[in-house]
């Protein structure tokens, strides 16, 4: 088949050696493999000494070439030229693993490669859905009708939780104290002063003499309600020269 | 069954319209088109799917007497309510449970939708009465919730420890605000 | 050919998609799905249309044998790439499998397109994440991915046995030259 071929690209023959470049395969356990079916065995016999000769001649080849080399192809060489070196020293029992067991484990990895491409090619070959079988045209579909599926996370869950405790728990609530001074005691303390001020007198003046800014305040604006309340029942009068001007108070007449 | 015969079967149905008697033939060849036609027709009379012509040209549909059964309810995602999540939470700490216990933990009432709401999902069922004055229906918790919320057993539910760590118990601004909302009125 | 019969076959007759047991009880009503199936499919051999079993899903087919007669050119547009073709199998032969487990058995990297055209083709799907160091995304073919290539199920692929028995489907974790160089290290 057409596909077959094209995952199982031609060798290179010595002869070609023009044709040698790197691009044509996907990394160097692509070109291994490759090179590897060249010895026209099985992978369970192959030579891996033959192999490693054989990539690290191809290597050489397009060095002198002067092609490009991607440094995964020269890792690799150097892998395998350390390989090399190992298989053909005498054995020392020491190195672990052995150069042997470094072999099979490449020889391994290269039956793992080729076993996935001839399943790809196999895969690719079956009777597919939509090329040579083929599902209904034009089915006329299957009516739905909507029903409701909850949903919710673990998380809305546990924060629910927290919520609801949250809420029920039983809050303490600490209001801090502050000096305050009411509307009632401004109203009497100002109803009383107001009876010695016979002239105009600024409503500062009716102030209890404290260093608390914030009582100030809030003796200030009670005493303005105060007096407003006052003048509205006719005790006092009220005047003010200008806007944001001294607020003057004094007894009605 | 014929190869001529069987083609024209699989033409007609691999179609994404209906066939003319001369398209057919493009695809089955030699052959007498309208004797497989007819003879298919015969083949799938009584069928759940007929052979059928419609100006002149043919093709498969499902037999008219089983319209309505090709029609099926399908589920739509909705997000629960938070007055349903808080009850099912509530259920999940605190099962079995009653519906007062439910609404005292809560701290607000609870509808008898939310209940059929949680029903319905399948996250909680009755478990029995409290051997109590009344004798208030129980409620309990489901297999389904835990696979749903992703839980081996109630054991792994966070703790009131790990709520907080979490956060969860802060007690938010949001959560007065929400005690007056729904005190006027929950929905499910 | 009785009623449930007529309304298993209709059902899927009329679905724009594969159907599993409990989707065609839905529409069926009360009844033996899976005798009802057998029966089909017994019925359906030898016809030009076939009823089929993809990952537990159901749908009818054309018979494989005409493909020659149905088989539409425009389809050959949508060839896989050499890259995309190994990344489907090693997914297919290996699942659950990482991305850094794809790269080591192809000893070179995953280009980013070729797991996207293998999604958007609807034939792989990720299947959460391996707990180990850096809680790898893992990939797993999908139902979709048996019912194009014909598989009733995973243990259809061709010669799954076989690779299973000769230790090549084992996991594979250490790089290809890990032991003696330190490369400059895979990432996922």
């Amino acid at each position: 088949m057409g596909e077959d071929d094209e995952l199982f690209i031609a060798p290179v023959r010595d002869d070609e050696a023009l044709n040698l470049s790197l691009d044509g395969w996907e990394g160097p356990l692509d070109l291994l493999l490759n090179l590897a079916r060249q010895q026209k065995v099985d992978l369970h016999q192959i030579s891996i000494l033959a192999l490693v000769e054989q990539y690290l001649a191809y290597i050489e080849g397009a060095r002198t070439l002067r092609l490009e080399i991607a440094a995964d192809y020269l890792v690799m060489a150097a892998w395998l030229a350390y390989l090399k070196s190992c298989l053909l020293l005498p054995k020392d029992p020491m190195v672990d693993p052995s150069p042997e067991e470094l072999a099979l484990r490449l020889q391994l990895r290269l039956q793992r490669l080729d076993a996935m491409r001839d399943a790809g090619a196999r895969l690719m070959g079956r009777d597919r859905l939509g090329r040579d079988v083929f599902a209904r045209g034009a089915p006329e579909g299957l009516k739905l009708v909507r029903k409701s599926a909850w949903q919710a996370t673990a998380f809305d869950l546990y924060a629910a939780y927290g919520r609801v405790k949250a809420r029920t728990a039983p809050a303490m609530h600490v209001v801090a104290h502050r000096a305050v001074m009411t509307l009632e005691d401004a109203i009497q303390r100002v109803a009383a002063l107001i009876g010695q001020a016979l002239e105009w007198t600024t409503l500062e003046a009716f102030l209890p003499a404290t260093a608390d800014p914030q009582y100030r305040k809030s003796a200030l604006a009670s005493s303005f309600v105060a007096a407003l309340e006052l003048a509205r029942q006719g005790r006092l009068e009220l005047e003010q020269e200008e806007t944001f001007g001294e607020l003057l108070v004094r007894r009605a007449a | 069954m014929d190869d001529f015969l069987r083609a024209v079967e699989a033409a007609i149905f691999a179609s994404e319209e209906p066939l003319t008697i001369e398209d057919i033939a493009g695809y089955a060849g030699e052959g007498d088109v309208e004797a497989a036609l007819r003879d298919l027709a015969e083949r799938y009379a009584g069928h759940g799917v007929e052979l059928v012509e419609r100006g002149e040209r043919w093709h498969f549909q499902t037999a008219p007497d089983l319209a309505h059964i090709l029609r099926r309810t399908r589920e739509d995602s909705r997000r629960l309510s938070r007055a349903a999540t808080e009850t099912l939470a509530i259920i999940a700490y605190h099962e079995p449970v009653s519906r007062a216990e439910i609404e005292a933990i809560r701290g607000v009432q609870i509808s008898k939708g939310t209940l059929d709401v949680l029903m319905e999902a399948g996250w909680i069922k009755t478990a029995g009465r409290r051997e109590a004055p009344g004798r208030p229906l129980l409620y309990a918790t489901t297999p389904d919730f835990l696979s749903h919320f992703g839980l081996g057993s109630r054991r792994d539910l966070p703790g009131i420890d790990d709520l907080k760590a979490a956060g969860l118990l802060d007690p938010l601004e949001e959560s007065l605000f929400q005690l007056q909302l729904e005190s006027d009125g929950e929905d499910d």
